[in-house]
């Protein structure tokens, strides 16, 4: 055994490192105490709670700022690119939270657990987000899905919801499988777990040669292809969505695929130049297979989550346009275009938790009819967040796009670039028939009355609507932000 | 004219945010009042043409410069700016626009009863987005309004449009949406060039101008934005979307459409596809005169057999406006000269022209040219005038179109005869078409007087037809004014593409073929 | 001297095996026990790679699948429960409301 | 004043700006006066004036505003007349060699070198124009008040006729191809607006609409033959076009072919206009309009604005014998196969209508001959006599409350005196009876025909023969209108009157220039000196310079007119008219029942003659089915079979493959994992073995 001196900064480090996640562990936990002692009428407090730490969190983050520390014998890393995620997860975190106030009474999530394990969930993201170690990353991802597949199947009386649960779970545990047995590939190959050291290894095509490590990062890739859910690993995607509460949909498809995403772009920044040759055509086919398959599928569907839920599955291939790009400038579009992502979907399912009734047959698109004029804010919100995701200025949807074109067009991905412009255009088809629903369609019979949001569900709606505008129009200091931290990626 | 220098110097950011700030004002407004609701943005839009008469006023036509330019730093990190300015090209065509929406908005006051608040919104966004095409001086905002154009007029035509109203926006929408996403994958390509060749990040056109992109890209990138433009110009064969949005979209969309959004098209290829990319425009000058011409001759047979009065109208929107693509790509300053006025002649006299469908649409519900017949003795003053607009429109000298027309022939006979041959059939054909029209809807017997329900023009209607008839007489007899303001800016133009081309030609080998010279095909 | 290889292909073999269970079996319970099959292989990569190079990682790293492994079957299970309540079936085929 | 009446052709403007007054103020009592009155009260009329609204009986107060239309229309033509006169006046008084003044009055369409201003030009050729249109015209507008006293929308006729006016002085006194083109395309639209002037007759919009569309066809050639001429010469203008056919021609850039490019284009242009073959079909349908319509555009003005066009380039024309020759041969087929059209023509209006193609023809003949001064003199007299013509045509339909048939016609002579001998005097002038008008200018075609360089030995006999079926049909018309037995129906018989003076007075006029009109240019053969020709020779010379520069070919000499041949030609053309004159007195006052027993017995060449030949039907069925059917088939086999069809195709195919692609979305959890695990092993298999 080798002995380590106690080195007391170093613990401090470490503590430092995570000092985000265990302010949201112990609001976690403290939630779950003080739902034993709440009465009925008052466990809306619990949500404000949650919301609390989460904004401590990200006080937190912004406190430890992008300088560099490193915890845990390098297994985690804060740094601007950790700060940059964090920041995307907890504002989808804190977002999540707001429509709870106005959506867990009717939803039956107005519960200790279901809060505690989304900031649980929350701190597998950020874990993932800073970790530098593919056991760190495991660690996180599981952390993240464990409480995200009870979350999914959390009105366990609805039997769509405990079905997408099992398929989610079954699918989750089976694809981190993949995943773990290529870190255990890369692991016989290097004997190494760190990325730095990794790094180093495989850096100017070192590993190259190795079937073992290319069967690593092969499988590494699939591992993380499920969680983002590109084709042909995404088929859990629309089930799981249209089962989970909305809420849960909402969150997952922002901060999940956000957190999976930062692991990936870490891992693709840096792990993937060295076998570049190799697993470029592999991304390229990936990304433009994911958002035709995702795009397509959508056209023809008629419940609006699982609308949402394809076009997540496209959005998954959008970003990974910028990874096929692979430079700095594609890496960067993937980060700024996550941000975008989580404030305008999180927006679109604000929105449609309002105007749905109930579940599942809630959301079907021909109750949309005539909402748009009988409630033209409403209408307005829906209509700009779905504008965004179609990427149309402008908004942070269209920046977004155009940031990850211009990467790929830069990088002489041209033709990927084309087919990405024409999917985006093919999924204009199916955002707008949202919006013929809402505007165009006369309603037969009455209008469905949307529930009146509290303030907490308005002011989310609003930040949605006020971040998606900002960034599109004054999207500077982002971008800046953005850049800045996939540079302390390459530090 | 002593506009206070403060005024004129942002006078372009102001008409151009003018109407976004009214539509802002509208949202905060009552519904329930329609009549103040329509009144308001007649006001804004008044002001708004009120604005831009200064810069008709203060524009110096002998420069060819761009003028009243305003320039701030936007996305800095993508070297972005907001740039804005106007020249000869644009002048017209800013005026057009401010010049038309009041008249759209006057012809709303009665075809418009539900939703009226976000029938004025989205007019008003639409004219921001109008506006800032015809005055970016800059890539990336050009594409921004370019873009923002789509989603009111999509509004515009699914809501208050007719019974396949769902099926017209949605394709008009994806259809120049494709063009315009291939466009900007071109636009991404430029501006790396740029970078590669100046090491700057820049999306400012007077950047790009300079550019002297190889000749092989020229080519992919003239297809791209043209494409993009074609889409919307209409040209033959993509003009498809045209009858359909025409036919459902209320009037006032109509005229709008006809008149200002088409011109974009055209006004793309003239801002950005020619100046650009010269070699390639100067190499599919015969192919693109060749659809020009396919679709003069196209459009107006097809109109001569429509039986629906707004798709006829359409239809012959494709024929003119493949008149001012003739024009355009004759390359010289009478092509250009020509077409641009062109441009606006048509705006003025299709926008009368939908106008006045509107006026008996609105009365009898119908639009199918054999429920009439004979209405001239029931409504001789509205008979007076779209006779009136309907000689515009077939181009009768003394009247604007003529002008128009005639410049754009006499300058794509020096560059392509054979093409104004084909160009000078179209002429009889337009008049085919509108008069025979014409005939059936106004003269012979009456027939369904008491079906239609038909009374003559009114006050209103006579207030917003009566500023583009005296246009039409204008612009027929006394053109010197509209073609003066333009000269500097297209000499200059033409001089340019030509020099551009010319050095092109020295650096390429000498009987080069065109196969050769983009396909890499040897003999 | 033998490298970790024969290791590696049992633990492809088991996570070989397991995979095609997933793939393969109808009842969830049987499909979970797959799963765990295939995170057994990937244990055993783990152990047998740590132990050849003498570097305590892959030991923990299996701990920690371990571990993971467990919480995620207690997960697993109370889902099955659940689904077994509702439907009174574990079987996947029969589990396909979802779907399109 | 003194200095204005010392310089008047300071003041030429004020010939197109009477006119245009008249447009303004007519347009605007039309607009507020007359509108009001013409508004069914019911909101829908049932109002079915037959379409002539001079039939109409009944005597009310005429209103103040008629009054005033009846004032302002003619008297701003009687002004522009007298303008028009001063202004010719100081013409003569000026050297022959200067005789060409421009007035610039502004810019109209400048863009690079293109620079055409709205500027009038007054030279010999112009003149004569000028005086004949205003000169004739005001006539016309004399007689129209007569006429029109009955038609409800009397401002809005004098609204058009004016407009008109203005359009056809803009066309003969403009000093460019392009200002001629405007006014080219004025008077086709006062030509539809008046063809189609009761709009409630079918036929009357359809021949309106035809007469446009047909014009159009031929304005396609003018446009092109400006093209030409502005890319080649620089200018439009016609001086400096004439200016510069000697340096071009120098230069090698004006060739023959160029030449012939440039006239036959324009000749298209011409035979739209002035109703020549193969584009003559609308004028017959134009009769459709008010007979002083007929009679001031379709006969007098307007229709000769083609031969206006070839003599006011002549220069170029005489360049391009080749065109030269078409011209000839398309004036002397028409004259003839119009005139064989006139033979049958039950319709008054329409034998005069066949006689004023079939006249154009001899214009056109002149000008194919290189006598350009002949066919502007015939230009001339024909004015004169075919609007007599015309006009008397009217008169008769008057009396005959609207009927135009002259199968139901005939002993009108007793009832109409004054209409009866002044057509009687027309007829003999188009007849080409000796000291009348018709006689100078016609035997001056043919003998020109016969001598000159480009004429033939067979084109003066196609000329004559069709100047003998001109007598023919024209004594026909006279035989069966107003001798003879009546005809008439019992009840229209007993309206049957003699027209206002207002009417008879310029058809007395007229006849006096039928008279007298041909004096002015009587050849130097038969003693006179020819006045006319000598004054139109500036005009011309240029371009027997230009030709002979071109061929170096000797000119035909003056002594032609020496030529024995010549005399011995008039008496051949004067017997053939008589000839004709006897025929038709033969048939139609000798035996009355013998042309319907020739029809009887030629029942096909009958038919072939009274329909005109099919000409129509064969336009209809070869090229306007052709063009409808072609549109149809493009429009719904191209627009939404084909290109639609692949647009919405692909949208189609999109979706279902969305749909097919959402299948493999089964539900299984198996079959979810199944496609990771091959996702997975492609992966992995492509890393190893890539």
């Amino acid at each position: 055994m080798i002995a380590i001196p106690f080195d007391s900064s170093q613990v401090m480090q470490g503590i430092a490192s995570i000092a985000p996640e265990a302010i949201l562990v112990c609001t976690a936990i403290t939630v779950l105490m003080a739902d034993l002692f709440l009465a009925e009428d008052g466990k809306w407090l619990l949500c404000w709670l949650s919301l609390a730490g989460v904004l401590a969190a990200l006080g937190e983050v912004y406190l430890l700022g992008s300088s560099r520390i490193v915890g845990f014998s390098g297994m985690i890393t804060s740094d601007g690119f950790g700060m940059f995620f964090s920041t995307v997860v907890l504002s989808a975190c804190a977002l999540v939270l707001l429509m709870a106030t106005g959506w867990s009474e009717r939803a039956g999530t107005q519960k200790g657990e279901f809060y505690s394990l989304i900031l649980m969930s929350t701190t597998g993201m950020l874990i993932m987000a800073k970790g530098t170690d593919l056991m760190t990353i495991f660690l996180g991802l599981e952390t993240l899905s464990i409480p995200i597949y009870v979350l999914v199947g959390f009105q366990r009386s609805r039997m769509t919801a405990i079905e997408g649960a099992l398929k989610y779970f079954l699918l989750g545990a089976f694809g981190a499988a993949f995943m773990l047995y290529g870190m255990a590939l890369i692991y016989a190959a290097t004997g190494t777990t760190k990325i730095p050291v990794l790094v180093y290894m495989s850096v100017g095509g070192g590993m190259a040669g190795s079937s073992l490590f290319l069967a690593g990062m092969g499988l590494l890739l699939v591992g993380f292809a499920f969680k983002v859910s590109l084709f042909p690993f995404h088929m859990w995607t629309p089930d799981a969505y249209e089962g989970a509460p909305t809420l849960v949909t909402a969150f997952m498809s922002a901060a999940v695929k956000a957190a999976a995403f930062a692991a990936l772009v870490r891992v693709a920044m840096l792990l993937f130049p060295g076998v570049s040759p190799a697993i470029g055509p592999v991304l390229w086919v990936l990304a433009v297979l994911t958002m035709t398959v995702g795009n397509i599928s959508a056209l023809g569907q008629n419940n609006v989550k699982r609308i949402l839920a394809y076009s997540s599955i496209a959005h998954a291939g959008y970003i990974m346009v910028g990874l096929v790009a692979g430079d700095l400038l594609g890496s960067q579009a993937a980060l700024f275009y996550l941000l975008v992502y989580a404030f305008m979907n999180i927006g679109a399912f604000g929105v449609l938790m309002l105007i749905s009734q109930k579940e599942d047959d809630g959301y079907d698109i021909h109750n949309l009819r005539g909402i748009g004029f009988k409630y033209p804010v409403l209408g307005a919100l829906l209509t700009l967040f779905l504008v965004s995701l179609a990427g149309i200025p402008p908004t942070g949807g269209f920046i977004g796009k155009f940031y990850l074109f211009s990467a790929a067009v830069k990088n002489g991905y041209i033709w990927l670039a084309i087919l990405g412009v024409l999917n985006s255009a093919a999924s204009i088809y199916y955002y707008l028939r949202i919006v013929v629903y809402m505007y165009f369609m006369t309603p037969e019979g009455e209008v469905v009355t949307p529930h009146t949001p509290p303030f907490g569900y308005a002011l989310a709606l609003c930040a949605c609507a006020a971040v998606v505008l900002v960034l599109g129009m004054i999207p500077g200091a982002v971008l800046t932000m953005a850049e800045q931290s996939v540079l302390s990626l390459l530090m | 004219m002593t506009a206070s220098p403060n005024l004129m110097s942002n006078i372009l950011t102001i008409l151009i945010f003018l109407p976004l700030a009214g539509a802002f004002v509208l949202f905060f407004l009552p519904k329930e009042n329609g009549r103040a609701i329509k009144h308001f943005t007649l006001l804004v839009t008044l002001v708004e043409f009120v604005l831009s008469v200064p810069v008709l006023l203060n524009f110096d036509g002998a420069t060819a410069a761009m003028q009243f330019t305003q320039k701030v730093p936007w996305i800095p990190q993508f070297g972005i700016g907001y740039n804005v300015g106007v020249d000869g090209i644009s002048l017209w065509l800013l005026m057009l626009t401010t010049f038309i929406m009041p008249i759209a908005i006057l012809s709303t006051y009665a075809a418009v009863e539900k939703h009226v608040k976000e029938f004025m919104i989205f007019m008003l966004l639409l004219e921001v987005g109008m506006v800032g095409v015809f005055l970016a001086i800059d890539l990336f905002l050009f594409y921004i309004f370019w873009e923002l154009v789509l989603i009111p007029m999509y509004f515009l035509i699914g809501v208050w449009g007719g019974e396949r109203r769902i099926y017209a926006a949605v394709k008009f929408f994806i259809y120049t949406f494709v063009g315009s996403v291939l466009m900007l994958v071109a636009i991404l390509a430029l501006y790396f060039y740029n970078y590669k060749v100046t090491g700057v990040y820049t999306t400012e056109l007077s950047a790009l101008y300079n550019l002297n992109i190889p000749v092989k890209m020229q080519f992919w990138m003239f297809l791209a934005f043209g494409l993009a433009f074609a889409f919307k110009v209409p040209m033959f064969p993509f003009h498809t979307w045209l009858p359909d949005a025409h036919v459902e979209a209320p009037t006032a969309g109509s005229v709008i459409l006809a008149a200002v959004l088409l011109k974009m098209g055209t006004y793309g290829f003239l801002r950005l596809a020619m100046p650009l990319f010269p070699v390639a425009t100067f190499d599919l000058m015969p192919f693109v005169t060749g659809l020009a011409v396919i679709g003069i001759i196209y459009g107006a047979l097809v109109a001569m057999v429509q039986k629906d009065i707004k798709k006829l109208v359409a239809y012959s929107s494709v024929s003119h406006l493949g008149f001012v693509m003739l024009g355009l790509f004759a390359l010289n300053l009478q092509g250009i000269e020509g077409g641009i006025l062109q441009m606006i002649n048509h705006g003025i006299s299709t926008g009368a022209l939908f106008l006045g469908v509107g006026i008996i649409y609105e009365r009898s519900h119908t639009r199918q040219i054999s429920d009439f017949g004979g209405i001239a003795k029931i409504v001789p003053l509205f008979t007076l005038t779209f006779m009136l607009v309907t000689f515009s429109s077939i181009g009768l000298p003394g009247l604007n179109g003529f002008v128009g027309e005639f410049l754009i022939m006499l300058g794509a006979f020096k560059t392509s005869p054979i093409a104004v041959v084909f160009a000078a059939s179209g002429v009889i054909f337009a008049a085919v078409y509108m008069l025979w029209m014409c005939q059936r809807v106004l003269f012979g017997k009456l027939t369904n007087a008491h079906k239609l329900h038909l009374t003559d023009m009114n006050f209103r209607e006579i207030a917003y037809m009566a500023p583009l008839v005296l246009f039409i007489f204008w612009i027929g007899v006394y053109p010197d004014p509209f073609l003066r303001k333009m000269d500097a800016t297209v000499n200059a133009y033409v001089q340019q593409i030509h020099a551009k081309h010319q050095s092109a030609l020295a650096a390429s080998p000498a009987g080069e073929t065109l196969l050769a010279r983009y396909f890499d095909v040897r003999k | 001297m033998m490298g970790p290889s024969a290791y590696l292909i049992l633990s492809g073999i088991l996570f070989a095996i397991g995979a095609i269970g997933v793939v393969a079996r109808k009842n969830a319970l049987i499909i979970l026990m797959s799963v765990e099959l295939m995170l057994n292989g990937v244990n055993v990569a783990f152990v047998a790679v740590g132990s050849y190079m003498g570097d305590p990682t892959g030991g923990i790293f299996a701990f920690m699948v371990m571990t993971v492994a467990a919480a995620e079957a207690a997960v697993g299970l109370s889902i099955l429960i659940a689904i077994y309540r509702l439907k009174e079936t574990i079987d996947i085929t029969e589990l396909s409301v979802l779907k399109w | 004043m003194v200095s204005a009446l010392s310089n008047i052709h300071e003041y030429l403007w004020l010939i197109l700006a009477f006119p245009l007054a008249g447009v303004v103020l007519n347009g605007i009592i039309a607009l507020v006066a007359e509108r009001p009155l013409l508004l069914p009260a019911d909101g829908h009329g049932h109002d079915d004036h037959g379409g002539h609204g001079d039939a109409h009986g009944g005597h009310h107060e005429t209103p103040a505003y008629r009054k005033l239309v009846a004032f302002i229309a003619p008297g701003m033509i009687f002004a522009a007349f007298v303008v028009a006169v001063l202004s010719v006046l100081q013409l003569t008084r000026m050297p022959a060699e200067a005789r060409t003044v421009v007035q610039t009055l502004f810019p109209w369409i400048q863009a690079g070198g293109l620079s055409v201003s709205v500027a009038l030009q007054l030279d010999p050729l112009s003149s004569v124009m000028i005086l004949v249109v205003t000169g004739v015209g005001f006539l016309i507008h004399v007689y129209s008040v007569g006429y029109m006293s009955h038609e409800p929308a009397f401002a809005r006729f004098f609204f058009y006729l004016n407009l008109f006016m203005f359009s056809m002085l803009t066309l003969v006194l403009g000093s460019s191809y392009l200002l001629m083109f405007v006014g080219w395309e004025g008077v086709g639209l006062c030509s539809y607006l008046l063809i189609g002037f009761w709009y409630e007759k079918d036929s009357a919009s359809t021949a309106g609409k035809k007469a446009f569309v047909v014009n159009r066809v031929g304005d396609f050639g003018f446009l092109l033959a400006m093209f030409l001429v502005f890319w080649n010469f620089g200018t439009l203008n016609y001086t400096d076009v004439m200016a510069k056919i000697p340096s071009l021609q120098h230069s090698g850039i004006l060739t023959t072919g160029l030449a012939t490019a440039i006239t036959l284009l324009m000749f298209v242009g011409a035979t739209g206009k002035s109703a020549q073959i193969p584009l003559y079909v609308w004028l017959p349908d134009a009769m459709e309009g008010p007979t002083p319509v007929s009679a001031l555009i379709h006969a007098a003005t307007m229709v000769t604005a083609g031969v206006y066009m070839v003599a006011r380039s002549n220069a170029l024309f005489m360049l391009a014998p080749f065109t030269m020759g078409t011209v000839a041969v398309i004036g002397a087929a028409t004259a003839i196969f119009a005139a064989s059209m006139g033979i049958c023509q039950k319709d008054i209006k329409r034998v005069l209508a066949y006689s004023t193609v079939s006249q154009l023809g001899y214009m056109f003949l002149a000008c194919g001959v290189g006598a350009f001064g002949a066919g502007i003199f015939h230009l001339m007299t024909h004015a004169f006599f075919k609007a007599l013509l015309f006009l008397g045509s009217g008169s008769v339909i008057h009396a005959m409350s609207g009927e135009q048939d002259m199968m139901k016609m005939g002993s009108l002579r007793k009832h109409t005196p004054i209409t009866f001998w002044t057509m009687f005097i027309g007829t003999l002038a188009i007849a080409g009876i000796p000291g009348l008008a018709g006689f100078f200018s016609k035997d001056e075609i043919l003998w020109r025909a016969f001598s000159s360089d480009h004429g033939s030995p067979f084109l003066w006999a196609v000329a004559a023969v069709a100047a003998g079926t001109t007598a023919f049909y024209m004594f026909r018309l006279i035989f069966l209108t107003f001798f003879g037995a009546s005809r008439m129906d019992k009840e229209v018989e007993k309206h049957v009157h003699e027209s206002p003076f207002s009417m008879t007075i310029p058809l007395m006029v007229l006849a006096a220039l039928s008279i007298c009109g041909g004096w002015l240019g009587i050849p130097a053969a038969l003693g006179g000196s020819n006045y006319f020709e000598k004054w139109l020779e500036p005009i011309f010379e240029g371009g027997h310079k230009a030709a002979e520069a071109a061929t170096e070919a000797i000119g035909h000499g003056a002594m032609a007119h020496h030529d024995p041949m010549e005399f011995i030609l008039m008496g051949a053309s004067v017997a053939v008219a008589l000839f004709g004159i006897a025929i038709a007195y033969y048939l139609y006052m000798v035996r009355p029942e013998k042309p319907a027993k020739i029809a009887e017995g030629n029942p096909n060449l009958y038919r072939l003659v009274y329909n005109k030949y099919f000409v129509d039907e064969l336009y209809e069925w070869l090229i306007i089915r052709r063009i409808v059917d072609w549109s149809i088939w493009l429009w719904q086999m191209f627009d939404v079979q084909f290109i639609d069809a692949i647009v919405n195709g692909v949208a189609k195919t999109v979706r279902s493959a969305g749909d097919e692609t959402r299948k493999i979305q089964t539900g299984v959890v198996g079959n979810y994992a199944f496609s990771i695990l091959l996702g997975a092993v492609f992966i992995v298999g492509y890393l190893i073995w890539r």
